[in-house]
């Protein structure tokens, strides 16, 4: 009962107008290629969900794929500026924005994870966010207090992009986890791209390790070097001339095809069911 | 690009340094300290402290982990490389929480445009709903900065964009104590944002007419303490890349 | 900077009146150790907050150490059935309960460790357990829906059982984890007890499989055998013959001395500063 | 302890027999199941059912494990021994979460009281301000019970102590689908809790007599499939040290 899919099929698998969270933050272990899959094949109108996003968030914005961002920052960082595409989607009103603080989308996906409409989230009084993006508030029953509620965030797809998984879908992250374990709760479905596919008694020989159980997983690509030009720690650093050539190029929708096509052959190169040790 | 002159380089190498030791100062011994995704100058600031005067200071970073102790500095803040060393790696929600418990004591934060009343706008420059500029947004920083018990803004151009009268959107409030800047640190009053003290060489007035809200000048206001040599020979040391530069339009490593 | 301390140290850390979490479930890597320490040391009016507990809450009502019990599960499973002591107490009114389910337990020391006053959970609308421990419901604000919240549960001291801990105050579990990871977060103090003293080193090599950061640890007990007679996987398995013995003993306050005596040496042999590997 | 005879002793092993292939016969292929604390018998059951027609459910189980292939079958329902060969280790509010968002097909609890609306009681015997007994509390149940799709209660006692008019306090209720006990099934219908078949050698009479609430004994009540060949003797291979009679009190491995 393998989950083993091609990055064609998972791409396949969202649908226009759907939300989407891809995992990692910044230009950390981000599910790049997954995103620029989603442009090759022309997928409108997203919905994406983000703590702090860059690369992936302005690829899709530049593709005309995305209809709204909820995240707390969009940019890369100062080696790069801000992310233009995603600027000129907001500027021009096409893209709408729900301005979050990073922990509002935690907070967001939170209650989708606990099963609740929404959850409290302490601070905020003296921001504009909850008056901008419509956050409301409710008192708390046993001190009257006000408390800002952040109403449920359900991605329809979490994908994320990790070090090692299994193809019943067990997944084991290096480093910094980010949101990615909370993604996999609060989203309808997960879909893992993975560095390399092992044999599950790689996740049974340390099972505390596991971050994702494979029961929680509708799908898995083995896609190396799948985060590039995002770093995916501790096999690859960003690769910050890509990153540049991307940024360089963004203005054009010829430039866009150019670099999906460039990197059009490692994203699919795929070894499939090739399994690690 | 045009190219800079070799004094505006030592400019600028100045200014970073002395913002660097100025950020470090900030940071006392035994304090938890976090510090976030583009945060090159507080994360050199941070090593520094931690070499210097406040070595027992517990770092929570946003790559995940927990007082690490890196080979060396990368120019990512977010580059898991950052993590080497650490004994602990937290997720995100791990470290946002430990802020709305009350359990960091001091943040580092950016700022596009900051006001006299000490608010921060990391979102929109002109109308929200119509925006001249779509900024990064806050980050964390929208719910920390009500969270953390104290924090120090920097801001590597010190302008009338960046300190306005009233800003466009408040990302964020609260609990701010500082401001550094190239020029001066300015420190939160019950009046609101003022002048603690000026870099050497650079005059009151000049940092006065480059801030957008009034400033008082009455009292005498102090030179801020050049760095030391110590400061200064520990920083090349933990940062010998000059991650602490990448900040400075003039010195930027990776041209675009 | 060692925070490594005795158990009879570490016990008086404790003040009569306190709020205490217990780590572990029912008969599995309990601090079991800590609590006859406590028992000890004629500690009085504890509040006494878990999951589900057994042998460590029915020997602290034993020893009439507990005004009160927040708890989903109070008893020994079927083996040995119910506690006694806790039952006594209880039904004698010397013992306050507050009725929970494990997952109101698990939403009260959210609250604490979310920074809130209260924390919303689902379910619990065919219950009376709600309106007998006074939980009250809160209207979400866009579905107009009631929610029961938890207030805030925030232990002066959660006390944790772990395999590998440093001086330092890093600690790992092997196995399930329970609620002690959440307890950490949610306790003004964390103490350990531990089956082994490690370098930091033994963390720095798996960062990712650290359970507790030492910073958030005020005390650690070097404490082999802390658990028995629960069991601390792989170590040990739940003595069974101790507990019987213990139950049999508990009906009189001289017999509950003689158990405390009895187990006396091993509680208090932690070979300090040892370090392992 | 009084010593049991031979026949005592034969008909308890036979009733735990019939119990775990009934409670394993809840479970459906490919379904999400949990079991908690205390819970012998409806662990052998999953088990039971992954061997036989559900090799593709999931079993989390409070211990913390994901559908793990223990060497041997521990007695407490909670051992970390029953963890082996698990894939990932989950904590128990983990657990908890995918039941909130409805992600847990089924569900086996216990019940100390059970009336004719399905509601159980594992709280007070009495007066819950004055109990005259205190019972264990219900653990995950009271949440749970309204989470899981299907609820299947077991109990290893059929008496009016039991199953009564009106609990004396409602620890939990709702999703309920079947009780199993040693005499008989009982369904949630419309109309509340009712026979759906009793177990070969059990009349429906006795069954009545033993049950503190009505039951509509109009209709013709099926006897229970027995243990087939194959359940017997998986459940031999799967429990050799009749982990599944543990429950009851004639066969109680460790007396008291």
């Amino acid at each position: 009962m393998s989950k083993l899919i091609s990055l064609s099929e998972a791409g396949g698998l969202v649908r226009d107008g759907q939300m989407i969270a891809l995992g990692g933050n910044s230009l950390s272990r981000t599910p790049s290629a997954f995103a620029r899959e989603l442009a090759r094949q022309g997928r409108r109108n997203l919905i994406m969900i983000k703590t702090a996003g860059a690369y992936e968030i302005d690829l899709l914005c530049a593709a005309g794929a995305v209809a709204e961002v909820r995240a707390g920052y969009i940019g890369y960082e100062n080696l790069f500026g801000m992310a233009p595409s995603y600027r000129r989607g907001v500027e021009s009103g096409e893209i709408r924005v729900v301005e979050h603080a990073c922990y509002s989308v935690i907070a967001g996906l939170r209650a989708s994870a606990y099963g609740l409409p929404s959850q409290p989230v302490s601070g905020f009084d003296g921001s504009d966010t909850p008056a901008s993006s419509g956050f409301l508030q409710a008192e708390d029953p046993y001190t009257g207090k006000s408390v800002y509620m952040i109403p449920k965030i359900r991605p329809d797809w979490a994908v994320v992009h990790v070090q090692h998984a299994d193809a019943a879908g067990n997944a084991r992250i290096d480093g910094g986890p980010f949101e990615d374990v909370l993604l996999s709760r609060a989203s309808e479905g997960v879909i893992l791209t993975a560095e390399r596919i092992v044999e599950t008694k790689f996740f049974e020989d340390k099972p505390e390790r596991t971050n994702i159980p494979g029961f929680m997983v509708d799908a898995v690509v083995h896609l190396p070097g799948g985060a590039a030009p995002a770093s995916c720690y501790p096999l690859y650093d960003t690769d910050e001339e890509a990153v540049a050539a991307f940024l360089g190029a963004a203005d054009s929708p010829e430039s866009l095809q150019d670099h999906l096509r460039e990197w059009e052959v490692s994203d699919h190169r795929a070894p499939e069911a090739e399994i690690s040790e | 690009m045009t190219l800079k002159t070799e004094s505006e380089i030592q400019a600028a190498r100045d200014a970073a340094d002395q913002m660097a030791v100025c950020l470090a100062r900030e940071l006392r011994e035994g304090e938890r300290v976090f510090h976030g995704v583009n945060s090159p100058l507080p994360m050199v600031a941070i090593f520094l402290a931690k070499k210097l005067h406040a070595p027992g200071s517990v770092l929570i970073e946003v790559a995940g982990s927990v007082d690490p102790r890196p080979e060396r500095l990368p120019f990512s803040t977010n580059d898991p490389a950052l993590c080497q060393g650490a004994a602990a790696i937290f997720s995100n929600a791990d470290a946002y929480d430990l802020f709305a418990r009350g359990g960091v004591d001091l943040m580092y934060l950016g700022g596009a445009q900051i006001d006299k009343a000490g608010r921060v706008n990391m979102s929109y420059i002109g109308e929200p709903s119509a925006p001249k500029v779509r900024l990064p947004g806050g980050g964390g920083g929208s719910v920390i900065m009500e969270q953390a018990r104290r924090i120090v803004i920097w801001r590597v151009v010190h302008d009338r964009r960046t300190f306005v009268e009233k800003v466009d959107f408040v990302t964020q409030s609260g609990n701010l104590a500082r401001v550094v800047t190239p020029l001066a640190v300015m420190e939160m009053r019950d009046e609101g944002l003022e002048l603690g003290s000026v870099h050497p060489g650079v005059s009151v007035e000049e940092v006065a007419g480059r801030t957008g809200f009034p400033l008082d000048l009455g009292a005498e206001i102090p030179v801020t303490i050049p760095p030391t040599g110590d400061e200064l020979s520990a920083l090349a040391e933990i940062d010998p890349e000059g991650v602490r530069y990448s900040e400075f339009a003039a010195l930027r490593r990776v041209e675009r």
